[in-house]
């Protein structure tokens, strides 16, 4: 286990609404090492977003930490002020948000928008600035990102925004790079273009990535550890092929066997996993999933399991990891065996 | 990291059981779902300040309409041998049951102790030469030296009369102005006409304004163009020229005041809001409503007006004192209503020349007109946050 | 594929060019060739996948199918109906029928409507249920998409990214269309939910007749719904085959790059997996490269590829190509 | 671009030509004339003054013969200040009216936009509560009361400043504070509220991200697109304040032209009424169109020409 | 001159060079001949023979002088002529021009300028609105309406320094019609070389008067300086007068208290008792006019002479003056104001009250109102009252309409009109009762009663009568002064007893002059002579 980069300890998000609290995180904790990169995966609405932003301390009103701590190089950046997280941002953390439309300024091109970071942390002059713009534009895979440079975001196609919101999060080569779903929009080629940016990125300065998707096939690519939420909770974590091969939790399991399959010839119905998600404005008190669980059993419902380790490194919240309960046949839904 | 909790060890059994699906989703809670407006309302009503000011818009419209029923003075009833005097009497003890007050020019008034107004005392005897006055207060001599600064009242053997107490004036509370009418009462009724007019500028900015330069911006183009230059003209020719010629065709009165209003006074909300909406019509949800099929009316009311909420409120707002002015110059000039009835902007406007004098005159029509924009404000303000989902309290 | 099914969509040599300002006085005009001539067919009942480079124009087709764009050139037949030209008046009670799932959730919604007047909207505008009826038709299509009731006095910014673009598909839903263009509508949720979803788009389908051009990036989404499959390039179709035989016999050389970049969800086989690279520049629709347009990437790129554009061949019962290999 | 601007060029020359129409009719549809005074004239001397100034033609041809001068850029003599021209009137005039417009323009964006964005910053906290308050009095007290309690304060009572006039720099802060009352709270209002939107934007969330200074992301990001309220308001008040206004410059006594205005029309001043009509007209719709022009530059996403 | 209160800066600024070099030039004793008065609007011409408002008159009254000029007590008395010699039959004049009449750059004024000067005038080419002033002398009227040539009107250069004049009547103030401006001399040269523009231009203006115009910074200020040329120069003491252009009542009034200026023309009303108590540098001076409401003579029901008298008599004019207009003018009472001495005395204490009382009469007035059928106001159709804008119109117009409620039970509306509309509407006599004052031009009865004349277009009451103009136009030619006086007298008699109108106030002019402004005057007219003031600090 190399160095801790980032600690994230019983955070606790909540949106303060007319209607409630809506506890969008419940207290997690997961770390980051330097140089490695983790994959959130989860539910959507699960709070890998919130997180995420909390780490950055983005949140916008009515949001706000209301428990916990997030310690990134040991120390805990709950309280830092605006002006200490300023030298943080963009600089030591750099995010790439989920909403590449509206997360890009409309008023400015995107080479402004690349620019003014490249200024903002490295201290070049604009002509270098925009020469590594153009550069950085390139990299992500933009064609004649010397011409587009001095496009308008709404005159760009969905994932090349996404592209360019990459691009200024990567320009400044940062210790943790938080990418919030980063490649839904890019074709698989492009995104394998990006992917193997980040992992460079990885190699070269040590960066620590922390990758949300969905994409499962993206995070067995890049990720070493996962951490699947659900709730505003975290269900299981453990290494990727721990995930894959030997998931302990039936919301990872359910997870696994939703994905459609290219193997096979014939078209098969998908698996989706039935119901819906709690509503997080009144969390129930048990495990989260219980109401979607094929497995879940009375105490699931009254009271949060605590996590089991499975291995060195795995560990679920799960009641049925609990020495006491009921050994029951869990699908196991994993494809260990298949390789091609 | 590892909660692991010391107590989840001893578990009853019974909890091991498995549960069937019917146990899993009850509690599904529901309520009732609102919409955008209804949602507004709802912030609205939390916010307090914009409360205090929608129950102080209220509270003068109440006082508007009943006001003058509980005064005893119509707004028209003059004294003029009682004008001009203060809301607030510095009075001089004569004898026991005489006070008198010196009034600005000069004016001796006899009052009661607690500030009502008996009589006005007419000389018996002005020297004017050697700056003097002579009255007699219940068979006791006043005079009053003006001679210098502050003036003396002095008895007969040359004491000065000593000075009593500053009382409210108990027959105006407001004081009372140059034609000797209740300023109280006056601003009453003041409210009636200005508080029209601040309802009229409300709706033809709102009306005619907003979905003026709604249309417009929406519609762009040629249109946009055509529609405002129509505004520019309407907003280069003289005014006053305009308002004259209403005044000969239709007189005075309410209704050719709002005619004027109604068919200049929201150029300036126009251009706003054609300009916010050249700028939202952009924007993908537009594009969205479009792919629905949404009738381009329904995109300008529905979409693009309540993202433009937070100007044109603004607007709204600071176009209300304006109008009241506006009213108070087309009164001047002859197309408002008729003297004596009054506007706060004709009030104010009247009282100016005496600002010196009697800076009580200005300053009730001037404190109700604030008092007023401070409730719009108020209002208004908290209007745009209720309309705003995303906005901070 | 039945193939003597009724034709629902048919697109003829569909240009859309973006008007490219040049500074602020600029006088030259450049064009951004979004979609540069472009021919398909969608048959009714049947799921056409749209997959292909980012920025290369799906999009854009499928707005141009639904008009929100006014094309540059060609034709749009919708029900044998020429709704490429047809005025807005004329347009509007067809766009009940067909629908758009935007690939931008957020900017797509009113950041001023709650959920339910969001949903409302089309019920409303195309006046299909009021009152009590209205609001259990929300409920009923917020169930479908995985929200629940709670979230329909809600606002957008409230939600995370994958419940926001479940609520841009419950509003397409709402008015029942009969063909829909999802703009990648489920990039943004996590894989149960996309299981859902298209669970239930199936299931639409099957129920209700529906057409779908789904644009996505993820190829075995697209596999597992898409009876057939088109792959764009820079503008251009490169290659249309129904899905069993895309996946099996890819022919043009960017359809076979595309597969071999499939991240597959098993970190054995990843780390094992060997990606075809595009090498070489991305080119841009503002001036693409004469000939064929991937030619400056492909690796069997010959000289004629440069001078002459490969025409779009059937090779094999509708396994449409542009390739001159292939001729 | 080019194309747009000479679009609109002409449909400002149209705008301006019906101004110039619609006053004419207007002017002469109001009861009484140059003429007619408290005195009246003998019929004979009126025949002669009407002679004089061709009022005895017909109302077409004075209108022909009126645009036939408006051509060659000749507002004709004033009918009140004899030997007096228009074009002489505005010359005197306009330089006066326009350096302190100037002054109350630059007053109004330096405090107005700061002080809208510091309102917004510090939402439902005191330095918002003061701006707003401040805000509400100056949009509340009209400028005739302000000039007139500005002058009693702070040149009579306090002497710091003189009554009236513009002999020195001095004499400029009270008119120029006066004038920029309601503009001022205007702008601040605008600013504010545009900012309150803006501010909770994922892109300045994003800017934040990026690790900017506050600053920057206020100016830059926050400020630009929530500006555009505020160029629609000043583009025309850019027009109306430097071209004069009437009543303060009655009140501080200044050689502006923005007394022409009100005075040309009480006297009947046909040509004066014209000429500053003209003026005005022609200066507001330069402005309206510099105010699209920067809706262009500001937000690249509006389109004007189709 | 006028106390600035900036600070005295450090001399040797370099920006401030001027005004120190003032400052030493001053000797240490004598306070600056200077002196600032603000006369409010920009005047609108300077040119005598076109001038027609008070300000510019007000000026010209310094910077200009006629044959005859204003004396202290108001009547005329020799100016550019030393003395005149009149014909026994009052017809022609012959002037006496002094030899030492200069212009302001040397020249003599002679007989012929004023030739020149009148013929200009008379020309309907010029269109002088107050050519009529003119009408007595022989052919003007003619030659102003163009139809005979300006040779034949009757004034002649006999030689350098002798003006004939022939009358077509023997006017009696004919003397007094020589002060007034329009009868001042221009010089040809002066005139010829810019006929349109010289009269307003910017850099001063040749005139023969005390002062001339040595400046005129529009709409701010008129600079005058002591004319060195001017025959009485050796009294004029004032170096130089700084008109300042303040319209804005309550801003002069500030800029007199501040000390920025030495007198004001104009107060605002209001502050008038304020200051009466507080200043003594307040001066409430008469002024020759007439405040009255005119009742339409020829509609229902103000056709009626007993509704009039009742709507007259109803009025409390002593309120009105004490209370409303607080300026210290007279209720009035008849067509002239106190103050006009004329037949051995004050022409209006020899006319009488014709029954009008300074209070309201309201039994009386109630009565006559019964009398003419409508007892408590019942059975008039609705009355108005015009007014045009103004702060005090409209405060009278109310004050009035609540008396009239009150002692006559009429409710009578009252209807702002802005000025020139007002005037349209009286003129199309589109009224009932109407606002309207009239002022004196020269110091005579007779400029109060021409205007009642038919054909002097000055009559709104719509009425006229024969009777009356003959006994006006008998009396103007009448040189006998009490035999005039008496028919004055007796036109007043027909006018105010069948109430053709209802006199309101004889209007006062409130002026402030600093104290160490010592010998300036008015005239009953209303223009300020600065020819004897001097400043003494
Ligand atoms: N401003 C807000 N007000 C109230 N609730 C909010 C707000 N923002 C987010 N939430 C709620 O917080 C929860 C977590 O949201 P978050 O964006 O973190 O989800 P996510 O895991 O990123 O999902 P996705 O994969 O769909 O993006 C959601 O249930 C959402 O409804
Ligand atoms: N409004 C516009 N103005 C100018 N260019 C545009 C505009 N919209 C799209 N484009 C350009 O058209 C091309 C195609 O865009 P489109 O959005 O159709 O791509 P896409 O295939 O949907 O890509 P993605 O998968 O990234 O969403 C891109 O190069 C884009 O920059
Ligand atoms: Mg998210
Ligand atoms: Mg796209």
């Amino acid at each position: 286990m190399g160095e801790k980069l980032l600690e994230v300890k019983n955070l606790k998000t909540s949106f303060f609404t007319h209607l409630g609290e809506v506890q969008a995180v419940r207290g997690i904790s997961f770390h980051i090492d330097k140089g490695e990169a983790i994959g959130i995966v989860g539910e959507s609405g699960s709070g890998k977003s919130v997180t995420s932003l909390s780490v950055m301390k983005l949140l916008q009103y009515p949001g706000k930490i209301v428990g916990g701590e997030i310690l990134f190089k040991g120390k805990d950046i709950v309280n830092y002020s605006n002006n200490k997280m300023l030298k943080i941002r963009g600089n030591e953390i750099a995010m790439i948000f989920q909403d590449p439309m509206t997360s890009l300024n409309p008023v400015y091109t995107i080479g402004n928008q690349i620019m003014e970071v490249i200024i903002r942390h490295q201290k070049l002059n604009k002509k270098k600035a925009r020469e590594k713009a153009i550069e950085m534009l390139k990299m992500v895979g933009i064609p004649s990102p010397e011409k587009r440079i001095d496009n308008y975001p709404h005159e760009f196609s969905g994932g090349m925004r996404q592209r360019a919101m990459i691009a200024i999060a990567l320009s400044c080569e940062p210790d943790l790079l938080i990418a919030d779903e980063p490649t839904t929009a890019l074709d698989v080629t492009i995104q394998d273009q990006i992917l193997k940016l980040m992992k460079e990125l990885k190699e070269r300065i040590d960066t620590s990535i922390i990758l949300i998707t969905h994409d499962l096939g993206v995070v067995a690519d890049v990720c070493s550890r996962i951490v699947v939420m659900y709730g505003g909770l975290v269900m299981e974590e453990g290494s990727s092929r721990d995930i894959f091969f030997n998931p302990q939790h039936p919301y990872t399991m359910g997870l696994l066997k939703s994905i459609p399959r290219l193997d096979l010839e014939e078209k098969k119905r998908l698996i989706p996993i039935p119901g819906t998600p709690p509503d997080l404005l009144k969390p129930p008190i048990g495990c989260p999933f219980a109401d979607r669980c094929p497995y879940s059993m009375k105490i699931c419902k009254m009271k949060l399991p605590e996590f089991f380790e499975v291995d060195m490194g795995h560990k679920a919240s799960c009641w049925l990891l609990h020495p006491e309960s009921p050994k029951m046949k869990l699908s196991t839904g994993v494809r260990k065996e298949e390789v091609k | 990291m590892e909660n692991l909790n010391s107590n989840s060890k001893n578990i009853p059994k019974e909890l091991w059981t498995k549960i069937d699906d019917t146990e899993k989703n009850k509690e599904q809670i529901s309520r009732k779902s609102l919409t955008y407006f209804q949602d507004s309302w709802r912030r609205l009503k939390e916010n307090k300040m914009a409360m205090i000011g929608l129950s102080v818009v209220i509270i003068l419209i109440l006082i508007a309409l009943f006001g003058p029923m509980f005064s005893p003075y119509e707004y028209s009833d003059q004294n003029l041998s009682y004008s001009s005097l203060t809301p607030r009497l510095d009075i001089y003890k004569v004898s026991d049951d005489s006070y008198i007050h010196l009034a600005n020019g000069l004016r001796l008034y006899r009052v009661t102790e607690s500030g009502k107004i008996i009589e006005l005392l007419s000389a018996t005897e002005q020297n004017l030469i050697e700056k003097k006055i002579t009255y007699d207060v219940k068979g006791k001599t006043v005079l009053l030296d003006f001679e210098n600064q502050p003036f003396k009242l002095l008895d007969g053997n040359g004491n000065e009369y000593s000075y009593h107490d500053r009382v409210w004036n108990k027959t105006y509370l407001f004081g009372s102005d140059d034609l000797g009418r209740d300023i109280l009462v006056r601003v009453i009724y003041g409210a009636r006409i200005s508080l029209l007019i601040a309802f009229v500028a409300t709706v033809v900015n709102f009306f005619i304004g907003v979905l003026y330069g709604g249309i417009a911006g929406y519609a762009g183009g040629k249109l946009d163009n055509f529609m405002m230059r129509i505004v520019d003209i309407i907003s280069t020719v003289p005014l006053m020229l305009y308002v004259i010629l209403l005044m000969v065709v239709l007189g005075s009165g309410l209704k050719p005041i709002i005619i004027a209003l109604g068919s200049i006074y929201w150029v300036g909300m126009a251009r706003i809001v054609r300009g916010q909406i050249l700028s939202l019509k952009e924007q993908e949800y537009v594009l969205a409503a479009k792919s629905i099929g949404t009738r381009h009316w329904r995109i300008l009311t529905r979409h693009l007006l309540p993202n433009a909420m937070g100007p044109i409120i603004v607007s709204m707002t600071m176009m209300i004192p304006r109008a009241i002015f506006v009213e108070a110059f087309l009164s001047f000039i002859g197309l408002g209503v008729s003297a004596p009835k009054a506007s706060w902007g004709t009030l104010a406007n009247d009282a100016l020349g005496a600002l010196r004098s009697y800076p009580h005159q200005l300053f009730f029509p001037a404190l109700a007109i604030c008092v007023t924009m401070f409730a719009f404000n108020f209002l208004g303000d908290g209007l745009r946050d209720a309309l705003d989902p995303r906005l901070r309290k | 594929m039945n193939n003597n099914k009724e034709v629902l969509i048919k697109v003829e040599n569909l240009k859309k060019y973006f008007l490219v300002k040049k500074g602020f006085f600029g006088k030259k005009l450049t064009y951004t060739k979004a979609v540069d001539d472009i021919s398909f067919e969608i048959k009714k009942g049947e799921t056409f996948g749209l997959v292909g480079e980012s920025g290369c124009g799906k999009t854009t087709t499928g707005r141009c199918i639904v008009r929100l764009y006014d094309v540059t050139a060609g034709n749009i037949f919708f029900s044998n109906q020429d709704i490429g030209h047809m005025k807005e008046k004329r347009l509007k009670p067809l766009r009940k029928e067909f629908q758009m799932i935007f690939q931008d959730p957020y900017a797509s919604l009113n950041s001023r409507m709650t959920v339910s007047d969001i949903i409302g909207e089309p019920i409303d505008v195309h006046q299909i249920a009021k009152g009590k009826e209205r609001q259990e038709m929300i409920y009923e299509l917020l169930n479908k998409v995985g929200l629940s009731k709670d979230h329909a006095s809600r606002f957008p910014h409230e939600f995370s990214g994958g419940q926001r673009q479940r609520i841009g598909i419950a509003r397409s839903l709402a008015v029942r269309p009969k063909f829909i263009v999802c703009d990648e509508p489920i990039s943004a949720l996590d894989v149960s939910i996309q299981a859902q979803v298209v669970n239930m788009l199936e299931d639409l389908q099957k129920d209700m007749g529906l057409t779908y051009l789904f644009v996505a990036h993820d190829l075995s989404m697209v596999k597992h719904i898409s009876d057939r499959i088109g792959v764009m390039y820079l503008g251009k179709m490169v290659e249309i085959a129904s899905s069993k035989e895309l996946y099996k016999k890819p022919l043009h050389p960017y359809t076979q790059a595309l597969l071999s970049a499939i991240p597959i969800p098993n970190p054995d086989i990843t780390a094992m997996r060997n990606a075809e690279v595009l090498e070489g520049e991305v080119p841009s629709p503002i001036n693409p490269p004469s000939g064929c347009r991937f030619r400056t990437r492909c690796k069997y790129a010959m000289e004629r590829c440069k001078e002459e554009e490969p025409k779009f061949v059937d090779k094999d019962n509708g396994h449409l190509v542009a390739c001159h290999l292939l001729e | 671009m080019g194309k747009f601007l000479l679009k609109r060029v002409i449909a400002m020359v149209i705008t301006i030509f019906l101004v110039i129409t619609l006053t004419f009719l207007l002017m002469h549809s109001i009861p009484g004339g140059p003429f007619t005074k408290e005195k009246k004239v003998p019929p004979a001397i009126e025949e002669a003054l009407n002679k004089k100034y061709n009022l005895d033609d017909s109302l077409p041809k004075q209108y022909i013969d009126y645009l036939k001068r408006i051509a060659k850029l000749d507002l004709g003599p004033s009918f009140q200040y004899e030997g007096m021209t228009v074009n002489k009137l505005i010359k005197d005039g306009f330089p006066t009216s326009a350096k302190l417009g100037s002054f109350t323009v630059l007053l109004t964006l330096a405090l107005g936009i700061p002080f809208g964005v510091l309102s917004a910053l510090k939402q439902n906290k005191w330095p918002d509560y003061i701006v707003m308050f401040l805000a509400t009095l100056g949009i509340t007290i009209p400028a005739f009361v302000l000039a007139t309690v500005f002058i009693y304060f702070f040149a009579l009572k306090l002497g710091l400043l003189p009554t009236f006039g513009l002999d020195s720099w001095k004499g400029y802060i009270l008119p120029v504070l006066a004038l920029a009352g309601y503009s001022l709270s205007f702008i601040t209002r605008l600013t504010r509220s545009s900012m309150l939107e803006v501010m909770q934007q994922d892109y300045i969330r994003t800017a934040r991200a990026k690790g900017l200074p506050e600053r920057v992301v206020i100016f830059k990001h926050g400020l630009r697109n929530s500006i555009l309220p505020v160029v629609t308001y000043v583009g025309p008040m850019i027009a109306a304040i430097l071209t004069g206004s009437f009543v303060i410059e009655k009140i501080f006594a200044l050689p502006g032209m923005g007394r022409h205005f009100v005075q040309s029309i009480t006297n009947r001043d046909y040509t004066t009424i014209m000429g500053i009509t003209i003026f005005f007209a022609t200066f507001l719709v330069f402005m309206v169109l510099i105010v699209d022009i920067v809706y262009l530059l500001v937000d690249p996403r509006i389109k004007l020409d189709d | 001159g006028c106390t600035n209160k900036e600070e005295p800066k450090p001399a040797d600024e370099p920006s401030d060079q001027e005004e120190s070099s003032e400052e030493e030039a001053e000797e240490p004793e004598e306070s600056p001949q200077v002196f600032t008065y603000n006369l409010g609007a920009e005047p609108e011409t300077l040119d005598p023979g076109k001038a027609t408002e008070n300000i510019g008159i007000n000026i010209l009254g310094n910077t200009s002088e006629g044959l005859t000029r204003v004396g202290k007590d108001g009547n005329p008395e020799p100016g550019v002529a030393e003395k005149w010699d009149i014909s026994e039959d009052g017809k022609v004049y012959t002037f006496h021009l002094r030899e030492n009449a200069k212009w302001s750059d040397g020249k003599s004024v002679t007989a012929n300028d004023f030739v020149y000067s009148w013929r200009r005038v008379l020309d309907p080419a010029t269109a002088a609105d107050y050519a009529y002033f003119l009408y007595p002398i022989l052919n003007a009227e003619a030659a102003n309406n163009g139809e005979v040539s300006l040779e034949e009107v009757g004034v002649e250069a006999v030689d350098e320094h002798t003006l004939k004049v022939t009358l077509t009547d023997p006017v009696n103030y004919f003397l007094s019609l020589c002060t007034f401006v329009t009868m001042q001399p221009v010089r040809e040269d002066v005139v010829t070389a810019d006929p349109e523009g010289w009269g307003i231009s910017d850099d001063g203006m040749i005139s023969n008067g005390p002062f001339y115009v040595k400046e005129w910074t529009h709409n701010e200020k008129v600079i005058m300086v002591k004319n060195p040329e001017y025959w009485d120069a050796d009294k004029v003491r004032l170096e130089e007068v700084e008109v300042t252009l303040i319209n804005e009542e309550s801003t002069a009034l500030a800029a007199f208290e501040a000390g920025d200026v030495d007198a004001i023309d104009n107060i605002p009303v209001a502050e008038i008792p304020r200051l009466l108590s507080e200043s003594d540098e307040i001066f409430i001076l008469p002024d020759l006019s007439l405040y009255y409401y005119v009742f339409n003579n020829n509609e229902p029901p103000f056709d009626n002479e007993l509704v009039r008298k009742a709507f007259a008599l109803a009025i409390d004019r002593k309120a009105i003056v004490d209370t409303v207009t607080m300026d210290s003018s007279l209720p009035a009472t008849g067509l002239v104001p106190n103050g006009i001495s004329y037949g051995g005395g004050d022409f209006r204490e020899s006319g009488g009250d014709y029954g009008i009382k300074p209070e309201a009469q309201i039994e009386e007035a109630k009565k006559l109102l019964e009398e003419a059928g409508y007892p408590n106001g019942e059975g008039l159709p609705p009355v108005k009252l015009n007014y045009n804008t103004s702060e005090r119109h409209k405060k009278i117009a109310e004050a009035i309409q609540e008396m009239w409620k009150k002692n006559l039970g009429v409710d009578v509306e009252i209807v702002n009109q802005e000025w020139k509309v007002h005037l349209s509407t009286l003129e199309e006599g589109n009224f009932q009762i109407a606002r309207i004052g009239w002022g004196a031009d020269y110091v005579h009865p007779m400029t109060f009663f021409d205007m009642w004349i038919e054909g002097s277009g000055n009559n709104y009451s719509g009425f006229f009568d024969a009777e009356f103009d003959k006994l006006v136009k008998e009396a103007m030619i009448t040189l006998d002064e009490n035999k005039a006086a008496e028919l004055l007298h007796q036109a007043e008699d027909i006018w105010m007893n069948r109430m053709t109108i209802s006199p309101i106030y004889y209007a006062s002019d409130p002026e402030m002059v600093k104290g160490y402004v010592k010998d300036w005057w008015k005239s009953p007219v209303g223009n300020m002579f600065l020819r004897d003031a001097y400043i003494e600090k």
